[in-house]
């Protein structure tokens, strides 16, 4: 089976720092992907590169077999790479219904009908339940109700790959078990990278663990594999048995 | 140098209000026998309103403050002796900014909310041109005192008029005879980048050609600059004459700056007095002009051999021998031009009289009137000098000065004639439809 | 913005359209004329409005598309002798064209910087007015004759100097573009449009190409602002370098952030409310601006958000 | 005339306009650096220094020198107090907010440029130099006194500079612009620091106003150029820039002297704004801004 993802020699400098360094990556079609590693490891700055938000020093990403190095971001969402970000930001002044309104109505071919829209949005606001706020100002829901409207937002793209940043930072403990649920539900139909710190939640969902320390990857197998390997131990999870 | 008067003065702001014209209006005529036996004589005891188009701000501020001292002693010299028609004169003045735009919303004020006889006082051309559409839609007589082109062109329409000031092509070509005689064949124009210019521009070479003088250098100065010197050096070595005519708040600066510039070996200099209008010649700086000429419509200083008329009228304004208000040196007139509100108003009072003018349902006659005037003698009501009118282009022709400033003073060198400055008619306002 | 209320909406402009034609026979002749005159800067502030309001972009330059309108159908008519249909299209093409052009361009920068471009871009419009003055009149402008300002269709004519049919004309053009602008903020354009003001890089990872939109939004607001000045040559039958100096860059800004931006009727109320105060003060006063100085200071003190933003704010959340 | 001494002259020209155009673009700089305030009412206290300077050498007499000394040191604290008080009364309560401050500065400019017709009035007038020294050339005379403006100029832009890197009162407004919300947590009084940088902000174009006077005179409308020109200047040097500001400032002041030697004098205005402008346009941040802000 073709890698759906592949990155090589993947660089970005900023000043003198290298905070991508020469990463070789592939992600297979349907997997959960979890990428770990401490602060500053290079993670956010690596999807960064891969959705198109930044540019990078050198490499090249290859997406289902094409080129995309040179694509400005939106036209890899276009093709199916979907980000969400770290830090929470969505519309605050528009509806939650708004929000995911942006994304579905752009992935509609059909186009013109109305109801087309609403359908889209409510189907992507029912599955992560926030239905009944659909006529709420964003900016006024819960904190974590803006993640899975961020997440809502991402799943109305209805993206082959979708790249999760750090989605549970902050969720309360029930929140974090829906969410388990919702992303399983997600891989279903599409490949999904999660940047992530929660390590009881890596090890849930990831299918393979992919470690990164000072730009480059450290380790990469099964959540079983990398809990037994030492230099990620000492790396990362020495401080966390 | 020290003017305690001109700063914190408000007085001078108030001084010209629309209610003291009215005070000024209504005192004068019920004070006055003749005035009221005619007052009660009249058909309608309601008075003429003339709706003067005034630059309060903007650019022409410093003129309409002029334009308005002169036409409120125009106006009680006229209330004084019986009005018009019987009826007495009041003047309501609205502020256009120097704005074209809000020009004609005033235009359309006067016409529909005042409802005023005519409209009247505007000096800047492009406020004039913005609003003479509004003027003839509004079927309103309007009585610019401009001293542009733009009426004489015929450009404009059947209701605009300016039979009180010469315009800029006619003083063009009256000066030129004298500039080659006198001051030198080889002239460099300097002018603003923009259409008051442009008459200048286009006007004096072919004037000068006519009398064996060339222009053998144009530099246009564009609107918003304020120093001049970078623009000096592409004045021509051989320049005999500089012909100037620059406007604006920064003139000074223009002059101070030719000054720098040249020192004492300057060519000749000619300036149309457009430059200095409001401003003493005696400022720092302005010592370079000693010995230079200008054009003036009316002198500024009083000269030796000023007629009686002439005399009563700087009176009746209350400008002293300088050209400077009454009590306050400092505060100078705009002599050149602001004499024509006087003489226009009394081509109007003239015209409604002719057409038995009795309101606004009399506006065609009143214009066919004015276009019927041809000839206005020297006198009380034409202090300025006597003056040709042409019916088909709306516009006067008289005579215009030569100064020359001479130990802080402009004393006038030289009188053109009438004839000096006719031209072809270009075109015929009495054939539009009224 | 969403889905709540668009017959409410709806009913709303209509009812405003409905009460400015009904003005046009109770109003004093003055206001009747001043009232078109309102309508058609109205328009200017909406086409400002469509692009500082939904967009987020604040141009200090928008003179140079009302007046390539101005000049394009009053040019049209003076120098080519068009009829005023084919002129006032013509002025319109010309305020797209130069909208095109400048939005290639000026959009390149952000924030203060495409302030500043917008700003610089119409001072040299201003300035080639002057240059080319042989064609255009110069600072002085040019007169469009009386007698080419008809509408003719077949054996009738429509004179526009006449006050009726001239405040017709102004309510009409300003009705199609009201309605419109309300369609197209209300459509999933104007959804992107408001996304792009409110997150612009968070709309680029919904997959917009958020340039091309925003060009959309230039050129659609520098049109309307165009057949504003054409509507205005044609109306008025005056063209000047004044109507493309920076003056006229600022006016519709403050009309429409008195009014509120972003709300469909602010651009009307924010005009109609500054040419009140300065016709009404500037009878008492020719310290008018004064006046006009204090009230954009309390305005932004006590409504910061506009006359009709302020009202949506506090008491009528659907208010378009 | 022949190039070369047409170049010096346009040079000069150019220098002189730099000067002025230096200080009072610094003084928009720092406002905008500082508070991110777009004073749209700053060629306004441009204009007030220049009245002011003319009513106080009015006022004073004697020796020309004398009256501008005055005039150069009183002008500029009147307009600073002024300025101190719009921004107390009004910008304060804005909270700073972008679009709200730019309305209520124009609303400040309407109110100042309406105060300063009604009291002072619409003429030109003029103030005299300090001294009136020509200096001549082979090919041309020259102003003494503009040279002696450009010298001052320098001096007092050395003297911010100074200032600003300098001393305790530079690295208070310099931690403020970095991150007001850090610098209020390090006990920098904020409120009192925008204060003061609005103030001082239009007592540097008081300062050049009052240095510009004895060439050009006062008048009530002359702000709105300088406020044009500062505004492409803080832009091309890049926000907050002291350095770029000056060179940005000599930049435009030259160009605008030496493109007007070679074509008609509007053309000039119209290639020198198109380029400015299209610098802006391929390089947004500046010619001496760094690309991420």
């Amino acid at each position: 089976m073709m890698p759906l993802l592949t990155t090589k020699g993947l660089s970005r400098n900023f000043g003198g720092l290298r905070a991508v360094d020469n990463v070789d990556f592939a992600l297979m079609p349907g997997e959960i992907r979890a990428v770990i590693g401490p602060n500053g490891a290079g993670k956010t700055t690596f999807v960064s590169l891969v959705s198109g938000r930044i540019e990078p020093s050198s490499g090249m990403i290859v997406f289902d077999g094409t080129d995309i190095t040179g694509q400005p971001a939106y036209v890899r969402v276009r093709e199916g790479i979907a980000y969400t970000f770290q830090i929470t930001s969505v519309f605050a002044n528009l509806t939650a219904y708004d929000n995911v309104a942006l994304p579905v109505q752009r992935t509609l071919s059909d186009g013109r009908s109305k109801g087309a829209v609403r359908a889209g949005v409510m189907a992507a606001l029912e599955r992560t339940g926030l239905a009944d706020r659909a006529h709420m100002p964003a900016g006024q829901l819960s904190y974590g109700h803006q993640r899975l409207l961020e997440v809502a937002m991402g799943l109305a793209l209805r993206p082959r790959l979708l790249i999760l940043d750090e989605p549970t930072q902050g969720l309360a403990d029930s929140e974090i078990d829906n969410f388990i649920t919702l992303v399983r539900e997600i891989a279903k139909d599409a490949t999904v990278l999660l940047i992530e710190h929660n390590m009881p939640v890596v090890m849930q969902l990831a299918d393979r663990i992919t470690v990164f320390n000072a730009g480059k990857i450290l380790a990469e197998g099964t959540p079983e594999a990398i809990r037994e390997n030492s230099a990620v131990q000492e790396a990362y999870l020495g401080t966390a048995p | 140098m020290t003017d305690k008067n001109g700063f914190f003065d408000l007085s001078k702001s108030t001084l010209t209000r629309r209610t003291a014209l009215k005070g000024l209006a209504a005192g004068a005529g019920l004070g006055l026998a003749p005035g009221f036996v005619r007052y009660s004589q009249a058909q309608s005891s309601a008075p003429i309103k003339i709706g003067f188009q005034s630059h309060r701000t903007g650019i022409g501020a410093a003129y309409g403050r002029w334009y308005e001292k002169t036409t409120a002693a125009a106006v009680k010299a006229i209330n004084a002796a019986g009005g018009i028609n019987g009826r007495q004169v009041e003047v309501i003045i609205e502020d256009d900014g120097t704005d074209p735009g809000r020009g004609a919303e005033v235009v359309g004020k006067f016409a529909t909310q005042h409802k005023t006889d005519i409209v009247f006082g505007t000096l800047f051309s492009h406020v004039v041109i913005g609003s003479a559409p509004a003027a003839g839609e509004n079927k309103m007589p309007y009585f610019v005192v401009s001293e542009g082109h733009h009426v004489a062109s015929t450009k404009l329409n059947r209701y605009v008029f300016q039979p009180g000031i010469t315009d800029v092509k006619s003083q063009i070509e009256s000066m030129a005879p004298w500039i080659a005689a006198n001051a030198g064949k080889k002239v460099t124009q300097i002018f603003p980048d923009f259409a008051f210019g442009y008459d200048h521009r286009d006007y004096l070479p072919p004037a000068l050609k006519a009398q064996g003088a060339d222009v053998i250098a144009q530099i246009a100065i564009p609107p918003t600059e304020s120093s001049f010197t970078k623009f000096f050096p592409q004045i021509p070595a051989e320049t005999e004459v500089i012909y100037h005519v620059m406007v604006g708040p920064a003139v000074l600066t223009f002059v101070k700056e030719l000054g720098e510039f040249y020192g004492p070996n300057r060519p000749q200099l000619f300036g149309f007095i457009d430059s200095l209008e409001a401003t003493d010649i005696n400022s720092p700086g302005l010592e370079f002009l000693d010995g230079s000429h200008f054009w003036e419509g009316s002198p500024r200083y009083a000269q030796a051999d000023d007629s009686v008329a002439q005399k009563a009228y700087r009176t009746a304004v209350g400008i002293d021998d300088n050209g400077a208000a009454v009590g306050d040196p400092k505060d100078v007139s705009t002599a050149a031009h602001m004499f024509g509100c006087w003489e226009t108003l009394y081509v109007v009072k003239k015209a409604m009289e002719d057409a038995g003018y009795k309101g606004p349902e009399d506006r065609a006659k009143l214009v066919e009137a004015t276009e019927a005037l041809t000839e206005f003698a020297e006198g009380p009501e034409h202090p300025q000098g006597p003056k040709t009118f042409n019916g088909k282009i709306h516009q006067c022709f008289g005579i215009q000065n030569i100064s020359k400033v001479e130990g802080g003073k402009l004393k006038v060198v030289h009188k053109t004639k009438i004839e000096d400055g006719l031209y072809e008619a270009e075109g015929d306002y009495t054939t539009q439809a009224l | 913005m969403s889905e709540a209320s668009p017959a409410k909406a709806y009913s709303l402009h209509l009812g405003v359209i409905a009460l400015l034609f009904v003005l046009s026979f109770l109003l004093p002749e003055y206001y009747h004329g001043l009232l078109a005159r309102i309508m058609v800067l109205a328009v200017f502030a909406m086409g400002y409005n469509m692009l500082f309001g939904y967009v987020g972009l604040l141009s200090l330059g928008h003179a140079m598309f009302f007046a390539a309108g101005l000049y394009g159908a009053g040019l049209a008519v003076i120098q080519l002798g068009w009829g005023v249909p084919l002129a006032f299209l013509g002025g319109i093409a010309c305020g797209a064209v130069l909208a095109l052009l400048i939005g290639l361009l000026a959009l390149r920068t952000t924030g203060v910087a495409f302030m500043i471009v917008t700003m610089m871009f119409a001072q040299v419009f201003y300035l080639l007015i002057l240059y080319f003055a042989t064609w255009t009149g110069g600072d002085q402008g040019m007169v469009v004759p009386q007698p080419a300002r008809v509408l003719s269709f077949g054996a009738t004519s429509l004179e526009l100097t006449n006050p009726t049919v001239r405040y017709m004309t102004a309510l009409g053009l300003f009705s199609i573009v009201l309605l419109v602008t309300s369609a197209i903020v209300r459509s999933r354009y104007g959804r992107v449009l408001v996304a792009i003001r409110e997150n612009e890089e968070r709309t680029k990872m919904l997959g917009y190409d958020t340039f091309s939109n925003k060009l959309a939004a230039v050129v659609i607001s520098g049109t309307i602002c165009a057949a504003s000045g054409a509507a205005y040559a044609l109306l008025f039958g005056y063209i000047g370098s004044s109507f493309a100096s920076v003056q006229y860059s600022i006016l519709p800004l403050l009309w429409v952030l008195l009014g509120g931006a972003a709300t469909t009727l602010g651009p009307l109320i924010g005009t109609l409310f500054m040419y009140y105060v300065i016709d009404i003060t500037s009878g008492y006063t020719s310290a008018y601006l004064l006046i006009v100085g204090i009230a954009l200071i309390l305005l932004v003190l006590f409504f910061p958000k506009g006359i009709l933003g302020s009202i949506r704010q506090r008491w009528l959340g659907w208010l378009p | 005339m022949h190039f070369g001494p047409h170049l010096l002259l346009a040079a000069l020209e150019g220098l002189v306009t730099s000067a002025v155009l230096a200080l009072t673009a610094l003084g928009l700089s720092l406002v905008f650096g500082v508070m991110r305030v777009v004073n749209v009412a700053h060629g306004e206290f441009f204009m007030l220094g220049a009245v002011l300077a003319w009513a106080i050498t009015t006022a004073i007499g004697g020796h020309p020198a004398l009256g501008f000394l005055a005039a150069l040191v009183i002008a500029p604290l009147i307009v600073g107090a002024i300025a101190l008080v719009a921004e107390r009364l009004v910008l304060r309560r804005l909270n700073y907010n972008p679009e709200a401050t730019i309305v209520a500065t124009i609303g400040m400019l309407y109110i100042i440029q309406q105060l300063a017709l009604t009291i002072y009035g619409p003429e030109a007038r003029p103030v005299e130099p300090p001294f009136s020294y020509r200096i001549l050339l082979p090919w041309f005379g020259y102003s003494g006194y503009k040279l002696s403006v450009i010298a001052t100029s320098a001096l007092l832009l050395i003297a911010t500079w100074l200032v600003l890197t300098r001393t305790k009162i530079g690295l208070i407004m310099r931690a403020t612009q970095y991150d007001s919300e850090t610098a209020q947590a390090f006990g920098i009084p904020v409120g009192r620091v925008y204060g003061g940088v609005f103030a001082l902000g239009a007592m540097l174009a008081a300062i050049a106003a009052a240095l510009i006077v004895p060439i050009s005179q006062a008048h009530y409308l002359m702000g709105q150029d300088p406020l044009l020109l500062s505004f492409i200047v803080v832009i091309i040097g890049g926000l907050g820039s002291l350095r770029g500001t000056v060179v940005a400032a000599v930049l435009i002041g030259l160009s605008d002297g030496i493109i007007s030697m070679f074509f008609s004098p509007t053309l000039a205005k119209i290639i020198a704004t198109l380029l400015v402008a299209m610098v802006l346009v391929f390089r947004p941040q500046g010619l001496f801004g760094t690309a991420s802000r």
